[in-house]
């Protein structure tokens, strides 16, 4: 109880929580269940972008994806380092992955369909999640909010780079390609705003994650200040939102938007988006067929050991 | 019509493109592990290999095109070009297979490629000269790897020795190739561009047989057969790669990416 | 520049192409067991399943290229439309997968296809309905084949049946859609063309649960996606087969062959 | 001794030996062997060219070639039957083929690189078998010859299919695809006259083959009818064939041309050519990854028998 209080009094100062400190157990797994499914996310995320490095239409490009999913299996690796400062293994976050018990973000469920997805995930994937991460930088918890300072530099970076490709297409591309632009925004525009998490009044573990500082800012806050940013930026780039209800109120100074679909939200949540089957399957087929690597490596750890011992 | 390009045939030209196309092709089967491999440093460290790689073949691909003298930029070689005018050797072709099979032809066309580079750091070509310099640094990192894991794999479990073993069977046959040599690297060593690949087996074979002695394992007996894919007569899944490589290129001619 | 050709939007030629590619896309990945299916019956019977499926789809892309109105031919709807211009189901662009897969797809979609070509044979397109009598005739064989395998397969040994249960739980999710009616099923009941997906549906759900009654298998629960590819909005499979089937019509524009 | 003398008999006088029919221990092996090479390289051959079924450029090509690969796998069930007659059954014969004990024809050891190979392969490579196999329409063996003069007619038949193909690209295609006719009959024309065999004076096994009557022309007689067909088929075909010896022979009445590389033929027939090993993997990885459907299909057999017997 002592130690309850100096973690209240700690946290309402906004000071930072270090991996040695006390932490009352519940914050503990709030934290690795985030940090793990956030880790997740990103070697998840690497499926459907290396969908399209064998096929990137120019060398600069391709270049520039295969910067990014190795950017990506860093942020992985930041974060379960971030989540094993907690007490809990990678190899068991990956089993909690691999078994469907841990999550990553839905976003992944959907498929890259063309090279306009690429550009597209950049920008409003990317985007969304650099809104949902900024102020995870100013996270209670000292290790993620390290690693997060970090990745959001990353990300800001990729989001740019998706938006000058899109740009690229729209301005010295084909009809073909701009159609091609266009299509993919139309596909990822929902799905991309569903990011933030359901609506402040139907998400419960939010008060809690905000209480501990945890979580900053609500998520239809982040929403908000998302689509006030896309719609200028679709203005620029010259595609159309999907989203006929779109519309600036000068009261609020924000952009209205339509119902979102919540059912399809939670559908692709529950398992029966597009791709939920293929991501996972993909994931644990390449842990077991990589099994054998890694008891070999491990192998050899251990007959070096001793040698090295001796030496 | 955005049909292949028509490259013009000339020694230096085919030269530089055998080793900026063994450099793609290479990282086109490596990007094939992103999200695939055993473990998560290695998904970064694959890709990261394949980025090198692709690094490299964009600069040589552009001084080709300057040699070549026909206003052709990298990614109309790269891209455009018909199967018969690549000609990167046939090993690096082959499909991804398993890990052992990815790092040992790592091995093999890091090893080589490391020396290749060292050479033509003294290119009489200033321009390749420079790639050169930039790219040994990559390359002896890829070596470096390589060489870590199949000592590793023929020293772990049974069942990692046997599937290095299985790789070595199947790819020591492609090696031949990397030792040819023709009028195309004649010309390069008269040149002072760069050396013959016949140059490089010497001292490529000592270094197998470093690697092979710390590893265990027998170098194998060489075959008969010599891969021909330098001189632009590929294996059966070249056509495959290509026509994924390529096609947003055929499918949207001229278009801006 | 020949680039992809420009479809015309029509409910008609859309319908009739749902067919034509799903024919087309499904003989595609048949054809890959050919040197490769488990005797040699099987090479023989799968690609002449192909051949069957080859020729139905020929047949309907030629009617729906007059009914477009543009002089489209076979070969240009086969091979030069866009990814978002097929519209086949989901279902048959789906990996090969293993024979399991294989004879459990052919039996959902032989078995959706008998259905739709017995009532096409009343087509008030005498074309169609002349195309659906023929067509009926190899796809019976088709089902027939289909059928003989699952059941033999379910009832074979502890392997087969754990692989017959795993294709089933793959390939039910995708047959929402063979039942799935638009505008453009609606369009094609009232002018005549054809029936409605769902129409199809009751008979298809009877002959199926007679099939897995009869191979001891429990029908899966339907879930709640409905895949997409009849619309035109693919899986991430159809990609690399289009880049496969149309790399060389993209990259000889214009060839004859 | 009386049964061999009337078999010898029987041989001199042009008949044919019936399955049932007594017949030298000798013979019967020379056939099984002949046979199921025969057998095997039908179903090896079927992987060159199944290797462009899925890039077939127009449809009406991709159903000619499903056609062909079909007729090919159809001759392979002709002749394992031809050689069961003989007493060795079709898994014996795989057993064989998967061992590297038994040969198939070595041409399939040459890779197809573009769609012109399938119309060489039709022209010359099929060509050449007929030239091979129109006399074994008279082989000794009956079993044997019933199932030439079926082969023989379809293989005619793929023949002109083949030539028809290249004629197309020759006469209404562009340069690039002239090129590529150009490319596949330099490729193929060596190897398609080596498959007539080794010249006579360096063939073992002729002698007793045409004594026998399992063989009726020697190598080098075919091969030069072959030749003199292929150089009046290529003029009007309008491509070159990559031997600069090739003359007409006034006083012989046929084309003389240049010295064959036997030791490329040994090589590749040694196992060194540029797919030996795959086409072999492929055919051994074929036949074990589908051991588990043809025990499924066995014990469900098993299973039926005795329901049959009840019904």
């Amino acid at each position: 109880a002592r130690l309850q209080q100096r973690f209240d009094e700690r946290i309402d100062a906004g000071e930072f929580i270090e991996a040695k400190g006390w932490m009352p157990e519940h914050y503990r797994r709030t934290l690795v269940r985030q940090i793990s499914q956030h880790a997740h996310s990103e070697i998840v995320g690497m499926l459907p972008e290396g969908n399209w490095i064998g096929r990137a239409p120019t060398l600069k490009r391709k270049a520039i994806l295969l910067a990014k999913v190795q950017d990506e299996g860093g942020h992985g690796l930041y974060l379960y380092a971030a989540a094993e400062t907690l007490g809990t293994s990678r190899d068991q976050l990956l089993e909690a992955l691999h078994s469907g018990q841990a999550k990553y973000s839905s976003i992944f469920n959907y498929p890259t369909l063309t090279w306009a997805d690429m550009g597209t995930i950049g920008w409003l994937v990317d985007g969304a999640a650099i809104m949902n991460q900024v102020p995870i930088c100013r996270c209670s918890y000292a290790p993620y909010a390290r690693a997060m300072v970090r990745i959001c530099r990353e990300e800001s970076f990729h989001q740019r780079q998706g938006y000058e490709a899109l740009l690229t297409m729209m301005q010295q591309g084909s009809d073909a390609q701009r159609a091609m632009v266009q299509d993919a925004v139309n596909r990822w525009w929902w799905p991309s705003i569903m990011m933030f998490g359901p609506p402040d009044d139907q998400s419960p573990n939010s008060a809690q994650s905000m209480r501990w500082g945890i979580k900053r800012v609500s998520n239809d806050e982040l929403r908000q200040k998302f689509i006030d940013a896309a719609v200028e930026q679709a203005q620029v780039l010259g595609v159309t939102l999907p989203d006929p209800a779109l519309r600036w109120n000068a009261e609020r100074e924000h952009w209205d938007h339509g119902p979102i679909d919540w059912s399809e939200f939670k559908r692709v949540l529950a398992g029966d988006g597009p791709c939920n089957r293929e991501r996972l399957a993909a994931r644990v087929q390449a842990w077991a067929e990589g099994a054998w690597v890694r008891e070999a490596a491990l192998a050899h750890a251990r007959k070096q050991a001793p040698k090295e011992e001796v030496a | 019509m955005t049909q292949s390009i028509e490259l013009r045939r000339d020694p230096a030209v085919q030269y530089l493109l055998r080793i900026a196309d063994t450099t793609l092709i290479l990282a086109q089967r490596l990007g094939e592990w992103c999200g695939h491999a055993p473990i998560l440093e290695e998904d970064i460290a694959l890709t990261n290999m394949a980025l090198d790689l692709v690094g490299q073949s964009r600069a040589l691909l552009t001084r080709a095109g300057e040699l070549e003298g026909r206003g052709h930029d990298e990614d109309q070689l790269a891209f455009l070009r018909d199967e018969r005018d690549y000609f990167n050797l046939t090993l690096v072709e082959l499909p991804r297979g398993d890990f052992a099979f990815t790092v040992l032809r790592n091995l093999f066309v890091a090893g080589w490629a490391r020396l290749l580079w060292e050479r033509l750091c003294d290119s009489g070509d200033i321009e390749v000269a420079a790639i050169a310099g930039k790219a040994v640094k990559e390359v002896r990192y890829h070596q470096q790897h390589a060489i870590d894991w199949v000592v590793r794999l023929a020293d772990g479990t049974d069942e990692s020795r046997h599937r290095i073993e299985a790789a070595l069977a199947q790819a020591w046959r492609y090696t031949p190739e990397l030792f040819e040599s023709d009028a195309v690297d004649e010309h390069a060593r008269q040149a002072g561009l760069g050396p013959r690949r016949a140059d490089l087996r010497e001292p490529w074979l000592a270094e197998m047989a470093a690697v092979f002695a710390e590893a265990g394992l027998a170098l194998p007996a060489t075959g008969g057969y010599t891969s021909t894919g330098s001189r632009g007569v590929h294996s059966e899944h070249m056509g495959y790669l290509l026509a994924e490589m390529q096609y947003l290129q055929r499918a949207y001619p001229g278009g801006a990416w």
